[in-house]
């Protein structure tokens, strides 16, 4: 009886969201959950029409992703943490990494609001602005733009700059922005986590670090080609390098024993000259030696 | 460094990155493959230009040349 | 240096460096093992003390980053 | 590095690097030789102008010049 | 050269650079050796530590490396 | 660069830097010493820790090899 | 570096480097002379331009003081 209750209570949109939410769980390996705190929705359509064919966005009450997540057969208390607040749901095969990383690139802009700091220089550009003459006038001339009425219409004489990157964009130009269709303030969707075939990769996971992974390669690289010179590899780029190692060892043996060769005695002589050198410079400031000692 | 090693082998045999070939590689070396890793790997190097930091790593060799035995 | 990098891929997954697992790597990347290079290697590596020279490697990037670029 | 030292002293002797002449070099020098490394060096030093590469070498000894005695 | 490189060889092999050590090497190379170098040479780098000198032969290539190129 | 030559000549034999041994060793070498010369390069090097500025030619070659040849 | 030191103050003093001109500094300098390596280092130095060595020598400490610290 309680059952059958329950089940009169549930709206029928519910249901069949639920139905939805359960085949994408199904058909996708990969789930990003995004909030939406402080996002302007109607931003999500530009994403959806980005992602088309790749991923299917989907904003929906988290108590029915719950749901349909245990219908899913989703391990639902390794995501609860990140049901709360208003949530979108991302489904995609793609490789969760990469997916992430779409939307950490992926900039989107909007308009500014109090106390927004610019992401890039603002700029007023010259020409009409639309604008009937008025009080408006004052405002550009706070923002110290120049302007002059054109048949009853403010004209901005040239390209001003009235917030560099990092500054707090004057309250006052909000409007004209807005009017301008000025979008200086970038925006992105904020990833909370993925997850991915029975596991959770919280969101300080999901970002590569791809300069670290540059590094790695380097690093790799170096000890290969190391390690290639240091065991002779018979590869003729390699030996080259294995010569030159062989060759600097046995000149600065030479050098060290002052084994005097045709090919070591500019080393050794230089070596001499320089340490003779370094001395005199050294006491040059009390000794007059009678040469020039260059500093 | 194991993935990284695996990933250059690939590379210099001309072969892809992909999860599979990777995952081969890693479990020919007796290694046990780690999934999130693995995919990590792979996003990771999509995004990089393997030729172009090897070109700069290879600028080294001169100084590799005269390393201590 | 795909020889190496199997190498270096077997040694840090701290496998030995037997023509056998070598052999197996060098495959599982597709690639086809010429055997007199494969013997070559191994013996080589035997006389070495890898640790040793990668810690010599990675004393160099000093010399990278005096590179003009 | 033997198989480099050896091949160095027959180059700087004006003798060929051949794997007869490598070999005695190294047999005499106590190190037992192995055969398919012995080729593979052989090989791949007359892919290289050592003059050359020695030549280069030395362009740099001004900085071996002021070592620490 | 060739007695520094037959010497590099003695050291690199794990084995003493006596004179007669170096000279069969040299011999072996098809060197007819000179007695006074010979003394001369081993006398002197029994008064050094050619590990020593190696690694800081080792420490040139930053220098190599700054070239401009 | 007389007095300074023989004054290396001194410190590498470890013998004292003293006016007469300078005087002894440039002497020998048939130059004709100036006593106000001699005991002004003596004073002067009692203040100087030669191992040190020698150590520190050593650090040079970074310059020198960065010069455009 | 005693014989090169000694070399290098005959040299200065615009005296020959003959084998007893040579023993007479190390000498003066209380140096015991070994005849074989006097030998090898006055036949080696006949060889080469000392006057150029030094010139490419004395244009180095100018680099060196331009370097930055």
């Amino acid at each position: 009886m309680a059952l059958t209750l329950k089940h009169k209570k549930i709206p029928a949109w519910k249901v069949e969201e639920v139905e939805e939410l359960v085949n994408l769980i199904k058909n996708n390996k990969t789930i990003l959950i995004g909030s939406l705190e402080g996002f302007p929705s109607d931003k999500l359509h530009e994403i959806r029409k980005k992602l088309r064919g790749k991923a299917v966005i989907k904003v929906t009450k988290n108590t029915l992703f719950e749901i349909a997540a245990k219908k899913a057969g989703i391990d639902i208390d390794k995501i609860k943490g990140y049901l709360t607040g208003p949530n979108v749901f991302i489904f995609t095969n793609d490789n969760p990494f990469s997916t992430y990383m779409f939307f950490e690139n992926y900039k989107l802009r909007r308009f500014p609001r109090p106390g927004d700091k610019a992401e890039e220089e603002v700029i007023i550009p010259a020409g009409d602005t639309g604008m009937p003459a008025g009080p408006i006038l004052s405002v550009f001339g706070k923002l110290k733009v120049q302007t002059r009425v054109q048949e009853g219409k403010v004209h901005v004489v040239k390209d001003t700059v009235i917030a560099k990157p990092g500054d707090v964009i004057p309250l006052e130009a909000l409007p004209i922005l807005q009017k301008l269709g000025i979008m200086p303030v970038f925006v992105k969707l904020k990833i909370k986590a993925a997850y991915h075939e029975g596991l959770v990769i919280a969101e300080k996971d999901l970002k590569l670090d791809l300069e670290g992974y540059k590094n790695s390669i380097a690093e790799a690289y170096r000890n290969a080609f190391t390690l290639a010179v240091e065991i002779a590899y018979p590869e003729p780029e390699v030996l080259k390098f294995t010569i030159t190692k062989a060759s600097k060892n046995a000149l600065a043996l030479a050098a060290e024993i002052g084994y005097i060769t045709s090919e070591s005695a500019q080393l050794i002589l230089t070596k001499a000259m320089l340490n003779a050198l370094a001395l005199a410079t050294a006491i040059s400031g009390k000794v007059d030696l009678g040469i020039q000692v260059q500093k | 460094m194991e993935y990284i090693y695996a990933s250059l082998l690939l590379h210099s045999a001309k072969k892809e990155i992909s999860e599979d070939n990777l995952k081969n590689v890693l479990t020919a070396a007796g290694i046990s493959v780690d999934e999130v890793r693995l995919k990590a790997v792979v996003a990771a190097l999509k995004e990089v230009n393997i030729d172009e930091v090897l070109k700069n790593a290879a600028a080294m060799p001169v100084a590799v040349a005269a390393q201590p035995q």
